[in-house]
Order: structure tokens, then sequence, then C-alpha cells
């Protein structure tokens, strides 16, 4: 197994295992952010072992930089340390539920590798930010440009929605 | 993963963390004296020897170090003692992409650039850095339990993403002059000259240069191409440091120490570390950025490799280039570290709604004027492929 | 590829069902909004992981058309958290209670 | 492409090292440790805490944090953009000119809404 | 791959861009206008604001419906962006949806400025991002791709989560866009997963290619397809993924209400019946058995659930989720025909929900909806005009005859029983039989009883009184002429927009 390879199952390990941790972490919200931005980066390193360079730095200066930041400010600011959480509520159906998620997950996963398409050679500045930007900038332009107007909204909805006085 | 990369990871590490960051808290010291009319750090010595106070980083770190391990009543332990990794990492890592010398291929070995590592991202990687830097003082404010350290979170962590976008912005017009992203490419890029009065050519005003109009060559650097990103980019990394001018985060005069204060021992010197060592990532990214990295201006490196292989063959004369390249990089790091402290001891401090003012309604909208400006200009001149 | 891309796909399953459950199970607000960006994320993985396999970027377009919107919808929801917030003393699903779950 | 993370992870490694060797040493080294109630309060300068600091804060932090997630995604489609554009030419220029407009609207209705404002 | 840009053709964005455009400009004239103590030498009051805003909001949909008129008029076939990556498409059935979309923002913009008023919220950015969402809508009923399609949705959502929760110091408000937002990036997560999935199996993000690459055995495919037909069965609220409708339904603005009921429905359904002809082609027949259970399970749910409703709002969001079952009908039969009957159920649809909601809207006033049944009770005898209108509406919803209700419900059944399904057809009839029940207890009160509480709002203001005499003429017109169904099918050729879909397909 390359040093690569090698990377990838342990950022994998690492990643599944924060992402449990702040699905199950019941206590702690920021403890469940920090899992999440630990999640995030090693994902990131995972994107790199397969190639995705440019994708890699946008995952940790957007997802791990910038969303998490926001979470872990809105967590801080707000206070909301403790999850209301009680056991006493009828949690048989989550139980059902997780088990039934995980049931279709695992005969999703013992039917995949049939399905999966072969893996092609690639150029050498494959995930580069030159090539993913020219697909971007050209063949994509049409979802480009509608990602302005789609955080225009996202400017607009906030500040509706957490501005105190609005003139 | 050969010996030399890691010999190249470890002069960073040796030159910016053990050599450089210790000394500039020597050099603040001195120089606010030196400002301020006053003699300075001179007292720590060994055995009587004082030189010019120079002892004073190590007396610091030893006295940081054997200061008690103290946490404050109601801190939540585990993220306390993590905040100031998280801050100190993102700090020293962050001069691995930036080079120290060009790329040099010595008779019969394998070229290979000085620097850490030469990411086709280069720059996305400060960033990228820079924005998880955020998490360290977010992060000890809050698990202090302490008003103050709460407040100082609150203003570093909002000035801190405030400055994050446009000091990214700040900067695209570099991009868009040297087409790369990557730092070592920009060095290469600047590495030569252009005529002042080139554009008189190329919109047919003049037939030819004359001679004398030719002769005024600039270096093709970023701050004579893009001297507005200079400045902003300047301003806003500042910011990024959270240091004076810019220090509302950590002002004692309002809120004691701010994010960092119910911080004391080594816990207290990473923050302490990790501003100074932001000082030398941000000279040496001003270095790369906007002024020619590791160039030596009017002597491009091929031409300084050519000039002296008659004398002393190639191998030399690469050897000589380089060191030469390295100390020069080196040169202007310092001066760009006294840029730094010569603000820092300047300007009072700025209050904190002017902080955000200039960052949200000024450099954001210069930073995009800059953009497409540079951009018509570029079209204009290069013309569109 | 230095790996089968089947462990990438499963990966990405794996966590994508974890934040499905998290989201499905959990009653903060905040760690719902959190869950579904670890299903976001789960799909950018394996997006990328069917670009490599593929050989072409699209999916790295995709994937930063994703991260666009995920900031767009995280700055939208987290403005709908502080609204609710602001109105009433709580963060808790349950409690959104004027109209029934 | 990989090799060129290397250096990286060297310097990463080098970081933490570092980081964890001043801890370490900080640990042992450090005085010894007593503890006792009016030491470890929180410094008030002097005062008693009056009010918890685990509070609200003010709404513009969060909508500054909130302004800059979506300003960063905008800027993060700079980046890119700026690299390639002279192999983009004016098609590149007048799609990114299009793309500008909406944010530059954002900016100036936050601007007039006192979003910015401290 | 990267391809040369000369070919691009950015007039099939011109609708898309003209409703962008004018949110920009409301924008703009919102921060223009309202730090103003006068414009255009009136002063500015919440009352002018609203209108004016309103009022250039609607001129540039209507703008947008014109041109989107154009091209439906003029359309020799279908044109793309970019024909090495179309991204958005323009063809008739486009063209048609776009216009439904215009249409019902338009009416959305003249209900809300009266309300918005009666309500007490600021009109400020309300139209600006009812903008925003219309052109997502625009934008997701012309998407040929994945990524397009993608955005749109989101464009279309992140817009009316802001708007559901509009009446910012109202405490159902808040909740109503906070289940919508979490039901909305829950949805849109599974919607992307099924996206990348069926990226995985195909190769691409592009309907024609998918098509080309679809192969029905495989995993990828069929989890790909699967989940987002989920997605998409949550956007449009089909049982069981209906839950949060009634609530959010209940708790948003009621002008935002009509607009999640009706523009939203119109749009996702046309882009799914998109997806459906072109990205799988003649309809794989899981696919088809996967819409024939959210089909008949809507229907009941919807009918049954909206019976026992004490509110009319929630009534009428029942009632939509069982109006999302007939049209899930057409899309489990899965032929031209039953595709161009989806077409003109839309169109009725459109007029008739609307019409309902106009006239809850008409009605409220003093800062607060009358959206009880008790609120109706003896209508006739305050609001005569205005009872008689709900009943025309209700009754069309029900499907009596002499209404566009009936002619729609007509046309869709007989293309399922052509197709030889008849438990569907049956199913629908019965739930349509049971939904007389719920809807004419409006006729009933309004009718019968004797007025109890605080009277209504006695004037309609110009905007309600336009779109409640358009929609009441729309659907009478529809449903009195008996050509109206089968003529909507000839006359507009529908069925030739559905063909041309189905044949462009490369």
């Amino acid at each position: 197994m390359s040093f690569a390879a090698g990377l990838f199952y342990v950022m994998a390990a690492l990643a599944v295992v924060t992402a449990l941790g702040m699905v199950l972490n019941l206590r702690n919200t920021v403890a469940g952010a920090m899992c999440l931005v630990v999640t995030m980066i090693s994902l990131a390193v995972i994107y790199v072992v397969l190639d995705a360079h440019f994708v890699a730095v946008l995952q940790i200066m957007v997802y791990a930089g910038a969303i998490l930041v926001l979470f872990l400010f809105v967590v801080m600011l707000l206070n909301l340390r403790s999850d209301a959480f009680t056991p006493s509520r009828a949690t048989a159906p989550k139980v059902v539920g997780a088990a039934v998620g995980v049931a279709v997950l695992a005969a999703f996963l013992a039917k995949l590798p049939d399905a999966l398409p072969k893996v092609a050679e690639i150029p050498a500045d494959f995930g580069s930010y030159r090539q993913v930007g020219l697909a971007l900038y050209r063949d994509y332009v049409v979802p480009f440009e509608v990602a302005s107007f789609l955080l225009l909204a996202a400017v607009v909805g906030a500040v509706v929605l957490a501005k105190r006085r609005l003139s | 993963m050969d010996l030399w990369t890691v010999v190249r990871a470890l002069f960073i590490i040796l030159v910016v963390v053990a050599a450089f960051a210790p000394v500039i808290t020597w050099v603040e010291r001195k120089q606010s004296a030196v400002m301020q009319d006053r003699i300075g750090a001179n007292r720590a010595d060994i055995g009587g020897i004082t030189v010019l106070g120079l002892l004073h980083p190590l007396a610091d770190v030893l006295k940081l170090i054997t200061k008690e391990d103290f946490v404050p009543a109601g801190a939540n332990r585990f993220l306390h003692a993590l905040a100031p990794i998280i801050a100190a990492i993102p700090a020293i890592i962050g001069f691995a992409v930036i080079p120290y010398g060009a790329t040099y291929q010595f008779p019969g070995h394998e070229p290979f650039t000085l620097v850490g590592a030469d990411l086709d991202w280069g720059l996305l990687y400060i960033f990228a850095i820079g924005s998880l830097a955020t998490y360290g003082s977010v992060l000890a404010g809050w698990a202090s339990n302490s008003n103050w350290g709460m407040l100082g979170s609150l203003r570093a962590s909002a000035q801190m993403i405030s400055y994050e976008v446009t000091m990214g912005l700040s900067v695209v017009g570099v991009f868009m002059v040297y087409q790369t992203l990557e730092l070592t490419d920009m060095a290469v890029a600047q590495d030569s000259t252009f005529h002042l009065f080139g554009f008189l050519e190329t919109f047919g005003l003049v037939k030819t240069l004359p001679g004398w109009l030719s002769f005024a060559q600039l270096p093709f650097w970023g701050v004579f191409v893009q001297p507005l990103a200079f400045v902003m980019f300047l301003t806003c990394i500042m910011a990024e440091n959270k240091r004076p001018p810019f220090d509302a985060p950590e002002g004692e005069s309002e809120i004691v120490a701010g994010y960092f204060m119910e911080y004391s021992g080594m816990r207290f010197g990473l923050f302490y570390m990790s501003e100074f060592i932001e000082i030398v990532v941000i000279a040496g990214l001003l270095t790369a950025l906007f002024f020619g990295g590791w160039s030596i201006p009017y002597l491009s490196k091929d031409e300084l490799i050519a000039g002296m292989t008659p004398v002393m063959g190639v191998g030399l004369a690469t050897a000589l280039t380089m060191v030469a390249h390295v100390a020069t990089f080196l040169l202007k790091v310092v001066i760009m570290i006294w840029l730094q402290m010569q603000i820092r001891w300047t300007l009072p401090r700025f209050r904190y709604d002017q902080i955000m003012d200039l960052c949200w309604k000024i450099i954001l909208p210069l930073s995009l004027v800059n953009i497409f400006v540079t951009g018509a200009v570029i079209l204009l001149v290069k013309g569109a492929p | 590829m230095v790996v089968p891309l089947e462990h990438v796909i499963g990966l990405s399953a794996i966590l994508f069902t974890i934040g499905t459950v998290g989201a499905l199970t959990r009653r903060n607000l905040v760690v719902i909004l959190m869950s579904i960006e670890l299903m976001l994320n789960a799909v950018n993985l394996s997006l990328v992981g069917f670009s490599r396999a593929f050989g072409e970027v699209d999916g790295h377009v995709f994937v930063l058309m994703v991260i666009t919107v995920a900031a767009a919808e995280v700055a939208v929801g987290l403005g709908i958290v502080i609204s609710l917030f602001r109105n009433r003393d709580s963060v808790n699903v349950e409690d959104v209670s004027l109209l029934k779950w | 492409m990989l090799a060129e993370y290397s250096g990286l992870l060297v310097i990463l490694a080098l970081a933490f090292f570092i980081a964890g060797l001043l801890r370490v040493a900080h640990r042992f080294l450090g005085g010894t440790q007593r503890e006792f109630a009016e030491k470890q309060e929180p410094f008030e300068c002097g005062e008693k805490q009056i009010v918890s600091p685990k509070q609200r804060y003010a709404v513009k932090f969060y909508l500054v944090a909130i302004l800059f997630v979506v300003f960063d995604v905008e800027a993060v489609f700079f980046y890119a953009w700026g690299a390639l554009f002279q192999e983009l030419g004016w098609f590149g220029f007048v799609s990114m000119a299009i793309f500008t407009i909406p944010l530059a609207v954002g900016l100036v209705y936050e601007w007039q809404k006192g979003a910015l404002e401290w | 791959m990267v391809t040369s840009t000369s070919l691009v053709n950015p007039s099939v964005l011109a609708p898309f861009g003209v409703v962008a455009t004018g949110s920009l400009v409301v924008l703009l004239l919102e921060v223009l206008v309202g730090k103003r103590q006068s414009f255009l030498g009136r002063p500015v009051t919440r009352e002018f604001v609203g209108t004016l805003l309103s009022g250039v909001s609607s001129i540039f949909l209507f703008i947008a419906l014109i041109v989107a008129a154009q091209f439906f008029a003029t359309m020799p076939g279908r044109i793309v962006f970019d024909p090495a990556h179309p991204m958005v498409a323009m063809d008739r059935l486009t063209a048609f949806a776009t216009i439904l979309v215009c249409i019902g923002s338009i009416f959305t913009c003249w209900l809300a400025s009266t309300y918005l008023d009666e309500l007490r919220i600021h009109h400020g950015e309300f139209y600006a991002l009812l903008l925003l969402a219309s052109s997502g809508m625009v934008l997701l009923v012309q998407s040929v791709d994945l990524v397009t399609l993608f955005m749109g949705i989101e464009l279309m959502s992140i817009p009316i989560y802001a708007l559901a929760g509009f009446a910012r110091r109202d405490l159902r408000s808040n909740e109503s866009a906070l289940k919508y937002f979490l039901v909305g990036s829950f949805t849109s997560a599974i919607l992307l997963y099924g996206m990348a999935l069926l990226y995985g199996a195909t190769g691409s993000t592009d309907f024609v290619q998918i098509r080309q690459a679809f192969d029905a055995s495989n995993l990828l495919a069929i989890a790909g397809l699967g989940l987002l037909v989920v997605g998409f069965a949550f956007k449009v609220a089909a049982v069981p993924f209906h839950q949060w409708a009634p609530d959010v339904y209940e708790g948003a603005p009621t002008a935002v209400t009509s607009y999640m009921a009706v523009a939203v429905k119109v749009s996702a359904f046309v882009a799914l019946l998109r997806i459906a002809i072109q990205a799988f082609g003649p309809m794989d027949a899981r696919l088809s058995d996967l819409f024939w259970v959210l089909s008949a399970a809507s229907i009941v749910v919807g009918n049954v659930m909206a019976v026992i409703q004490e509110n009319v709002k929630r009534m009428l969001a029942y009632s939509s989720i069982a109006n999302a079952g007939y049209i899930l009908i057409g899309l489990a039969v899965g032929t031209e025909e039953a595709y161009a009957a989806v077409l003109f159920f839309l169109l009725v649809y459109l007029f008739m929900n609307v019409g309902a909601f106009a006239v809850v809207i008409t009605l409220a006033t003093g800062g607060k909806d009358r959206d009880r049944y008790e609120d109706y009770a003896g209508l006739s005898r305050t609001r005569p005009t205005l009872a008689a209108l709900l009943t025309l509406f209700v009754v069309a919803q029900a499907g009596l005859p002499g209404t566009g209700g009936f002619i729609a419900k007509f046309i869709l059944f007989s293309a399922a029983l052509k197709q030889g399904f008849v438990w569907l057809p049956v199913i629908a009839i019965l739930g349509s039989a049971v939904s007389f029940y719920y809807y004419l207890r409006l006729p009933v009160l309004m009718y019968t009883r004797d007025p109890e509480g605080a009277a209504p709002r006695m004037e309609t203001s110009t905007g309600e009184g336009l779109v409640l005499c358009t929609c009441a003429v729309a659907v009478l017109l529809l449903g009195l002429f008996p050509a109206a169904g089968p003529g909507f099918l000839s006359h507009f050729r529908a069925l030739e927009w559905v063909r041309e879909t189905v044949a462009l397909l490369g």
C-alpha cells in the first residue's frame, strides 16, 4: 500500500470518527462543531489524494474556514452549550430509523463494486485550478453567473432575517 | 520525499521560527525605545554580557516555560489547552509555500526549487491556513470563561474574517498580471523588467521608443504594476495579524488583553510567538508578491549565471547565484519587517468601527475597482487572445 | 488512482448516512444544520471520486457549486435560527411547537 | 503531483513538534500548581465577575459573520479567474463583470441598510 | 473538453435575465426610496413603497412574460445556451412554463402590496426576494443539466426560506421559515446525492447524455434516480414527504403561501416532467411504479387529512397535496397525452389555487389573517362578491363540471384510462368525492350561517381585484368552453410541444 493510500484510509477513519462525534455528541455543541472541522480537513486531504487539488483548498477555505466559523460563532454567541436531548422521549423510532439507515447502507455498499465506472487515466494537471477554472468559466458559465444571484439572495435573506431593525 | 525536502523545510523553520521571530521581539522593543527616546531592553545578561539586550528573547522563553500551567475556573480545560496550539500551527506552517530562492540546476543533478512546498495554488494555501487561524482566537476567548476574553475573541474573529475577504480580493490584480497562483512562478515572473513608457508603443503613439525613454525600466515587481493592491494587501494582512494599529481585539485600555487574557506561561507564549512568526510570514509574502521575491533587480537569474559561468564554471556560478538570491530575499524580508514595525509604532490604534469600515466600505469596493481596471488595461495593452 | 473507487464512494455513503441519521434524530437546530452540511460534504466526496474515475473535471465544478450553495444555505439558515432565537429562547426543534411538527 | 505535498507534510510535522514540545516543556518545567478560588477567578480588573460571559452578544457579530461567508465564496470565484484571466480574454472579463454586479448591489444594499455599521 | 465560446447563445437566458435584473433594480430602488422623505413628488409612506415596488416588479415580470410568449409563438424548435454544453434550453415547454411562473409571480406581487400593509409587515426586500425566487424558477424550468437544475432549485428555495419568515415578529412565520428551511436543505442534500450517483452512473450531468448512458440495471443509476425523485417529491409535497407542507403553508404570510403552493409547484413539476421525458426517456417502468405509489398516497392522504382541518390555509395545503397527487398520475402514465394533460392541469391549478388564496388574502385585516373556518361564516352577507368568487374557486378545485378543474381532471383521467391505468383514476375520483366535503364546507358556512366575530375588511384593493377577476375569468373560460380542454391540447398543440421535447433529444 502506497503512502497516499495509507493517508486515504487514515483520513477516512478520522472523517468517520469525527462525523460520528459530531452527531452523537450530546453535550457540547462547540465540540461537535470542532469535530466537524476535523471532518472537513480530513476530507480535504482525501481530495488531494484523489487529485482534486483546487477543490481541496476550497474545501478548507470555505467549509473549514468560513462555514464552520459561522457555526461556531452562532453556537458560542447564542450560548448553545447543551442539547435539550431528553432520553425519556421515545427514542425507539429513532433507533429503528437509524437501524434501517444502516441496513440500507449495508445493502448499498454490498452491491456497490459492480456498479462503478472504470477508472480512467488522467492528465498531469488534473484537478489544478487551471483545468477546473477553465471548465468553470467557459463550459459552466451559466451556473457561475447564477451563483452570484444565489449569493445575493443569501445576503438579502440573511439581513432580512437577522438584522434587528430594518430602516 | 527525499532528504532535500526535509532540509528545505528545516531551513524555513530555523530561519523563521528559531532565528527571525525571537530577534523581532527584541527589534520591537528596541525600535519602540528608539522612537520613544528610551534605551530599551538591555538588562538580561549571562555573566554580565548583555549583547544589546539580545538575550531578552531567551529570558522570555525561560520565564514563560517555567511559569505555572494555569487554567482559570470555569474554563473548558481541553479547548483552553488546544487554542494556543491551533493559533501557533498556522503561523508556523505559513512560510511553507513562500519561495526563498529560484529553481537551480547543478550539472548532473535534478533541478530543485528553494521553497518548502511548491504547490500550484500556493497563495490560496496562505488564505486557507489564514482562515483556519481564526479558530485559535475564537476558541481561546470562549474557552476561558471571561468577559474580556469573550469580547476580545468576538472582535478578533469578526475582524479576521472581514479582512480575509478583502485580503483575497485585493491581490486578485496581482494574479491577473502574473497569471498564476503559484508563488514560485510569481517570483520568476518578477525577475524581469518592463519599459515604463512601453504603453506608448502599444497604443501606437510612437513607432518605436526613443532610446532615452526605453532606458526607463523598472523591475517587473508587483509593487510597481499593482501599487494599489500593495497598499490594500499590506493593510489587510496587518489587520489579519491583529497587531497595532489594528489591535482592537486585544486593546489593553478597554478589554485588558482580549482573547488570550486568561492565558499565562507557554500557553500565552504560543499566542505571543505566533504573532511574531506571522510578522515574518507577512514579510515573506509581501516580498514574494510585490518585491520580486529572491530576484535581484535589473539582474535576472539567467544573466547572473551566464555572466559568472565563464569565470568559474556552471556549478560554482549557480551556487553563488543561489546564495545571492537567498541573501537578497532575506534582506527584503528584513526591510518588510522594518516597515511593519515602523507602522506599528507610528500609528495609534484605530477604533473598532473604523477598522470594520475600512474593510467593508473602503478596501472591498476599491479592490473590486482595482480588479476591473487592471483587467481592462491588461486586455487593452496585451490584446485579448 | 491510489485507492479503489468503491472505497471512496463507500466512505461517501457512510458519511451521508451519518449525516442523514443526525439530521433526522438530533433536536438541536445547529446540530441538524451541521448534519446537513455533512451530507453535502459526502456528496462532494462522491462527486470528486467519480470525477477522478472519469478523468473529467465536471464533478469538480459541481462541487464548487455545491460549496456555494452550502454557504448561501448556511447564511440564510443561521439567519432563521437567530430570528427565531430572538423571538423565543430556544434552539430545540421540539420547542418549535406552535405548528405541529 | 502528490510529491509536491511532501514538503508541506514535513513542515506540518515540525510545526506540531515545536508547538507540542513547548507545551510539554511547560507542563514539566512549569512552576508548582497551586489552585485556590481567588486565583482561579476570571480576571475582571479586580472586580467580581458580574455577568457570565456565556450570554448573547450583539447581532452585528452574527451579521458580519454571515456576510463574510457569502463574500468569501464570491472572492473564491475571483482567485482562479484572476489567474486565468489572460486566457479567458474579454469573455471572461464580461462574465466576471456580470458576476460582480449582484455582488456590488448586495454590498450597496447592506451598506444602506446599516448592516455594516458598528 | 474546453470548447470555444463563440457559439454561445445568450438569448436563451433572456427571461431569466429580465427577472434577475428586475430583482437588482427593485433592491436598489428600495434602498433609494426607503431613506427619502418623498419620491417623485409623493410622500414616501409604507403604502407608497409597497405600490411602487410591486408595480416595478410586476413590470419586469411582465417583460419576462412577453419575452417568453415571443419565444413560445416563434419557437422553431429548441435552442440551447451552448451546443457543446447546453446547460439551459428554450423550447415551447419551457416557454409555457416560464409564462406560468411569471403569471404566478405577478399575482403574488399584486396580492402582496395590500396584504403586507394590512399585516403591518414592512415591504422592503419582499419584492426583490420574490423576483430572485422567480428567476430561480425560470432557470429551473429551463435547465437541461443537473448543475443548472440544482442551481435553479436553490435559487428558487433560498429566497423563499427568507420570504416564509418575512413576518419577523410573528412566531408562526419564524417557525414556518425554519421548517421550510430544514426540510428544504435536507431535501437538497438528498437530491444532490441522487445527482452525484447519476453522474457516477452515466459520466455526465447533461440530460441528453445521461439518457444515452442510462442503464436501468445499474445500482448507481437506480439509486440516483430514486433519490432524485424523492427529492422532488419533497419539493412538491407528495405523500409520504409532505408533513412539512401544512405547517409551512399555515405559518408563512398568505401571499407567500400562495406563491409556494402555485409557482414552486408548477416549476418543480415542469422540471420533473423534463427529467422524466428527457433524461430517462420513455418511462422506465420502475419510475412509473414509483410515481404511481406517490400519486395514490398523495390523493388519499391529502383528501382525508384536508377533511379534518379547521384552518382554511391548512385545508388548502392538504388540498394542494391532493392536487400534486392528481398531477403525478400524468407522470405515472407517461404518455405524451398524459404529459400534455399535466400541463393543462398546471395551468388551471394556477388560477384556481391563486384565486382561493386571493380571497383569504383579501379578507386579512387588522394585522391578522382570517383563516379559520368560523371567519367565513356569513360572508355572503358582508362580502357577497368575495363569497361568490371563493365558491367558484373551491368548486373548481373540487372538479365540478363547468369549471376548469373539471376539464383538467377529465383529460388527465381519460389519458390514464386510455393507457390501461384503472386504479389510479378510480382512487382519484374517490378522492375528489371526499374533497367535496371539505371544499363545499366553505360555501355552506358562507351562505347559511350568520356572520360572527370581527367584520372582515370591506374594501378590495386594485391589485387584489385584478387577481380575483383574472382568476375567475380564467377558471370559467377554461371550463365553460367545451373545447377548452381538448382544445388546449389541439389548439395550443400541447401534444406537439411534448413531442418536440421528446424528439429533440438529439
